[in-house]
């Protein structure tokens, strides 16, 4: 690595006032031809671009993002990560995510601040009780830490949750995985895509997809606001925007867009030390380093790109929010926005091979992606390179929408993450 | 006769606003749409069904508010006609010209009067009431706090809401609490 | 009702059907138990209860002092039980006279909780805690309930698709656990082999309880290829044990459905 | 977050209604007939348009009609409201 990041290396440009520091991350025209270009410039598209250089040994390859890097959901999420999912097939594919961000600060080089503070699911309902113990038990089978939480754990774990058996959504208990956290997710972004650049992977920013060209069932390049770019492997990692591209190629996905909100409050010293979940009324919280308390909201319900979303989610959120932490009463928001998912019907992603030779999707990652990045990118790189699925990302081909051999997460991830 | 359990609904008078329960009504769900129907219909009640959106209809005997195009809401006190739900479905639902159906216990009717109330369902609601409020016979269904209601316009600044009875209490609290803020 | 609207306005607009909500317009009360018949024959005494006038599954209409009531001979407790539908606001008049009527005949209230034991004794399923979005009538040993003779129906043709029609998918069992008085817990998993590394999971115990009918501990359970294990020894592993069961029929209790006709 | 305006109660706020997809996907006649991939694409494909997409609306909370209406998802805003069963407007591709 070129400029390795050190305390000496920050001693060092400190006697220069840090202004001989080297830039992350190149700003290449694009080339005529790649080996492979990834669609898409967020924390997934440039942590597949960074495995199969340095995993797969591609030298020739491109990210393209219509604005800037990590400016799209991987910049708009609540950045939490866990992996205590209930089917086999996601809890591999989300723990191997998991083992990948221990050890990522130190394998790019980069803080991604990777914290281990772990995430609490509660449960408001019998119903909620029995789901939640049916995936601690799975979870512990499959080698995932987790343990349930009765009423007074959580209320011990959590102090400032209202546990008063008299409130609109009393709990019942919780779940717990410890390991579970939170990173920075730009941090993510810059991180993979200065460990990319350094492996010669050109990151184009600026630079718009406008159409797929192909050959029969093949593809050829695309057509981009830069030009065409001639290519035989395109991954179209677009979030919000996968069936956009999809349309481009004459493909239609089972997605749809959008909105999922987020907002956060005005800083405030350490009141909340983990990540507190409640997917049955939508809401969940946690504290940045900063000291903002980030709330995550829930999804509209009619197809939208508008990354705005409707005032009645976010008021939805807070009344919930407010029975269950009533010590935030008089805590100001700050700001809100949206970011747009693209959600599969059995709310589990597609990292697939499709029946055009060359074109490969990684969507569908719903209300959330983000704490599957690496994993994400890691098993979509060994895809495009090897041009089948690694085994852990198998189950979450194209096809089960046809086959009906679908991963059915909506008990356990039909909300927000 | 067999007791009536009635929704614990007490009467409220504060800022300018009056919530009580009304007296038992007798409530039908009336559709349909051939010609067939609407004679029938008229006949039976000596009324015009409103064929306007958010707009009723009345008599001495009824008022019958439109929910849809082939949907209405006809409702009167209890002591009054208490065999017309038996003319009407005779005539229109066993021939096959439409349905009647009776709603009675379906919905609560809570009553609304005073200066105020308008502010008061406002502020619970995504509805615009700035032509309702100013035009006595209007009606509509909406939302308020979260509940689905029909709202008739009966004189001015009095309003009869109707809403499930499962959910009438939990509104009451509702209504009352809210009152305390306009 | 939503779903329904929706076929009915944009599927098939030209069929003569409305819809009309009357949930809340009706109150149900539900006796159930061997004396059911005597106690309903004190509330409607010119209603014929007999079995070939009033069988199980049928449905008749009376009045209770002048007032409309619909009477259905059903059960979801798996005894002879009658529900009677009055207008809601007479609901409590009902339980009253119910409870009257019912006195000579040790009468008592039961709650949702007797209702989902004895239910759970008879095998019958509750939509969402023993099924989830995937399973199929056939996983849950109910082909009974889907026409064989109708050309089309809403979600006929998803199941037969090809990972739908699978013989090894997850299926309704009961489990027996090898020490009557060990209750299992809801959600736990099912596996066959506790050696094997990564544990293999069959399924999950979705219903269980403690029997007193039965006195011993009973559940249902969802597992791979279920159908064909009737007898097979399984293990439910939990935290700090591994709990040792054996695959059952469905129904405990009176399979000959001698009660619903008592 | 918008206004719709219903065909039969007139304008009211999008909380009022829901939504009911991708307008104008026709429920196969023979279902029987089609194979394993045909009924994925009627069940789970759509277009999800980003731009002008015809949707399928209900007015739950009002007279309970579903109708269509023709909306730029990029920006919300609603290009035409028409009946169920009516034809859809030319003028948008």
């Amino acid at each position: 690595m070129k400029n390795k990041y050190s305390v000496f290396s920050l001693i060092k440009n400190a006697l220069s006032q840090h202004e001989n520091w080297q830039q992350a991350w190149g700003n290449p025209e694009p080339k005529k031809e790649y080996e492979a270009i990834i669609v898409g410039g967020g924390g997934h598209g440039l942590a597949t671009a960074y495995y199969l250089a340095k995993k797969h040994n591609l030298k020739n390859i491109a990210v393209l993002e219509k604005g800037w890097i990590g400016g799209g959901n991987t910049g708009r999420n609540t950045t939490i990560i866990r992996s205590n999912y209930l089917w086999d097939a996601s809890a591999g594919l989300y723990d191997h995510a998991l083992k990948l961000w221990e050890n990522l600060s130190q394998e790019l080089n980069y803080n991604v601040m990777f914290s281990q503070r772990g995430v609490m699911n509660l449960a408001h309902n019998l119903q909620d009780v029995r789901d939640l113990k049916r995936r601690t038990h799975a979870n512990r089978l499959n080698g995932i830490d987790a343990v349930w939480l009765n009423t007074e754990e959580v209320k011990k774990f959590c102090p400032i949750i209202n546990t008063s058996p008299d409130i609109r959504y009393p709990v019942l208990g919780g779940t717990l995985q410890r390991r579970a956290g939170t990173a920075r997710h730009d941090a993510v972004a810059w991180g993979y895509a200065r460990g990319a650049s350094d492996m010669g992977v050109d990151i184009i920013q600026n630079c718009e997809v406008k159409g797929i060209k192909r050959n029969g069932d093949k593809v050829e390049g695309l057509e981009t606001t830069k030009g065409f770019i001639k290519t035989n492997k395109i991954g179209v990692v677009a979030a919000g925007h996968s069936s956009v591209i999809a349309n481009m190629a004459g493909l239609k996905l089972p997605l749809e867009s959008k909105p999922l909100q987020a907002l956060v409050s005005e800083p405030v010293k350490p009141i909340i030390d983990t990540v507190v979940m409640s997917n049955a009324v939508h809401a969940y919280v946690s504290q940045s380093d900063k000291g903002e308390l980030v709330i995550g909201a829930g999804t509209d319900s009619y197809v939208s790109y508008t990354q705005r979303g409707s005032h009645n989610i976010v008021e939805e959120t807070l009344k919930a929010i407010l029975e269950l932490y009533p010590i935030f009463s008089r805590m100001k928001m700050l700001r809100q926005w949206g970011g747009i998912v693209d959600i599969c019907p059995d709310a589990s992603p597609i990292i697939s091979k499709t029946n055009i030779k060359g074109l490969y999707f990684n969507c569908g990652w719903g209300t959330g992606g983000f704490k599957a990045t690496p994993g994400s990118g890691d098993l979509f790189a060994h895809t495009i390179a090897n041009d089948e699925p690694h085994k852990l990302n198998a189950a979450f081909n194209l096809n089960r929408f046809v086959s009906g051999d679908l991963v059915d997460e909506h008990g356990a991830a039909a909300v927000a993450h | 006769m067999l007791d009536i359990l009635h929704p614990n609904i007490s009467n409220i008078n504060k800022n300018n606003i009056d919530i009580n329960l009304s007296e038992e009504k007798i409530k039908i769900n009336i559709r349909g749409k051939n010609k067939e129907f609407f004679t029938k219909v008229g006949k039976i009640l000596s009324i015009i069904l409103p064929s306007e959106s958010n707009t009723s209809s009345s008599n001495e005997n009824y008022d019958v508010l439109w929910l849809s195009p082939d949907e209405w809401m006809i409702y009167f006190d209890e002591n009054k006609n208490s065999n017309i739900f038996d003319q009407l479905y005779k005539d229109i639902s066993s021939l096959n010209f439409g349905s009647i159906t009776d709603v009675s216990s379906q919905l609560i009717c809570i009553n609304i009067k005073g200066e105020n109330i308008f502010e008061l369902l406002s502020s619970g609601s995504p509805f615009n009431f700035e032509k309702f409020k100013n035009n006595v016979g209007s009606s509509t269904q909406t939302i308020v706090n979260h509940i689905d209601v029909i709202l008739h316009h009966k004189s001015k600044n009095n309003v009869n809401l109707f809403v499930r009875r499962s959910f009438s209490e939990h509104l009451y609290e509702w209504l009352v609490d809210s009152s305390n803020f306009v | 009702m939503s779903k329904l609207e929706d076929y009915l306005q944009t599927e098939w607009p030209e069929l003569d059907v409305y819809l009309t909500s009357v949930t809340d317009h009706y109150s149900t009360a539900s006796i159930c138990g061997p004396n059911s018949k005597k106690i309903l024959n004190k509330l409607f005494p010119n209603l014929d209860l007999s079995d070939e006038n009033f069988p199980h599954m049928s449905f008749k209409e009376d009045k209770l002092e002048n007032i409309n009531c619909r009477i259905m001979r059903i059960s979801f407790t798996g005894e002879l039980s009658y529900e009677i539908n009055i207008e809601s606001k007479y609901g409590h008049s009902l339980w009253k006279m119910c409870i009257e009527a019912g006195k000579e005949f040790n009468l008592t209230p039961y709650g949702t909780e007797t209702m989902h034991l004895l239910r759970a004794e008879k095998g019958f399923i509750i939509v969402g805690q023993d099924t989830d979005g995937t399973m199929t009538p056939s996983d849950l040993q109910m082909d009974w309930i889907v026409s064989k003779k109708k050309y089309d129906f809403i979600g006929k043709r998803s199941l037969y698709r090809s990972d739908t029609i699978r013989e090894d998918r997850k299926q309704l069992v009961g489990l027996l656990t090898d020490d009557p008085k060990e209750i299992l817990e809801e959600g736990a998993q099912i596996v066959s082999d506790v050696k094997s590394k990564p544990i293999d999971m069959l399924g999950h115990v979705t219903s269980s309880y403690f029997s007193p009918n039965l006195n011993k501990s009973i559940a249902l359970a969802v597992v791979r290829s279920g159908k064909t294990m009737k007898g097979q020894k399984l293990i439910i592993p939990m935290e700090n044990k591994n709990i040792n069961v054996t695959v059952s029929d469905t129904i405990f209790l009176d399979k000959e459905n001698k009660r619903l006709n008592a | 977050m918008f206004l719709i305006n219903c065909p039969f109660c007139g304008e009211r706020d999008q909380s009022e209604f829901s939504s009911g997809g991708e307008a104008h996907i026709v429920r196969p006649k023979q279902p029987t007939e089609l194979s394993d991939d045909e009924w994925a694409e009627y069940l789970f494909m759509r277009k999800n348009i980003k731009g002008i997409q015809f949707e399928r609306w209900n007015h739950v909370h009002g007279c309970r009609k579903w109708f269509n209406i023709v909306r730029d998802t990029s920006n919300d805003k609603i290009l035409s409201v028409y009946k169920m069963g009516e034809k859809p407007p030319v003028n948008y591709k």
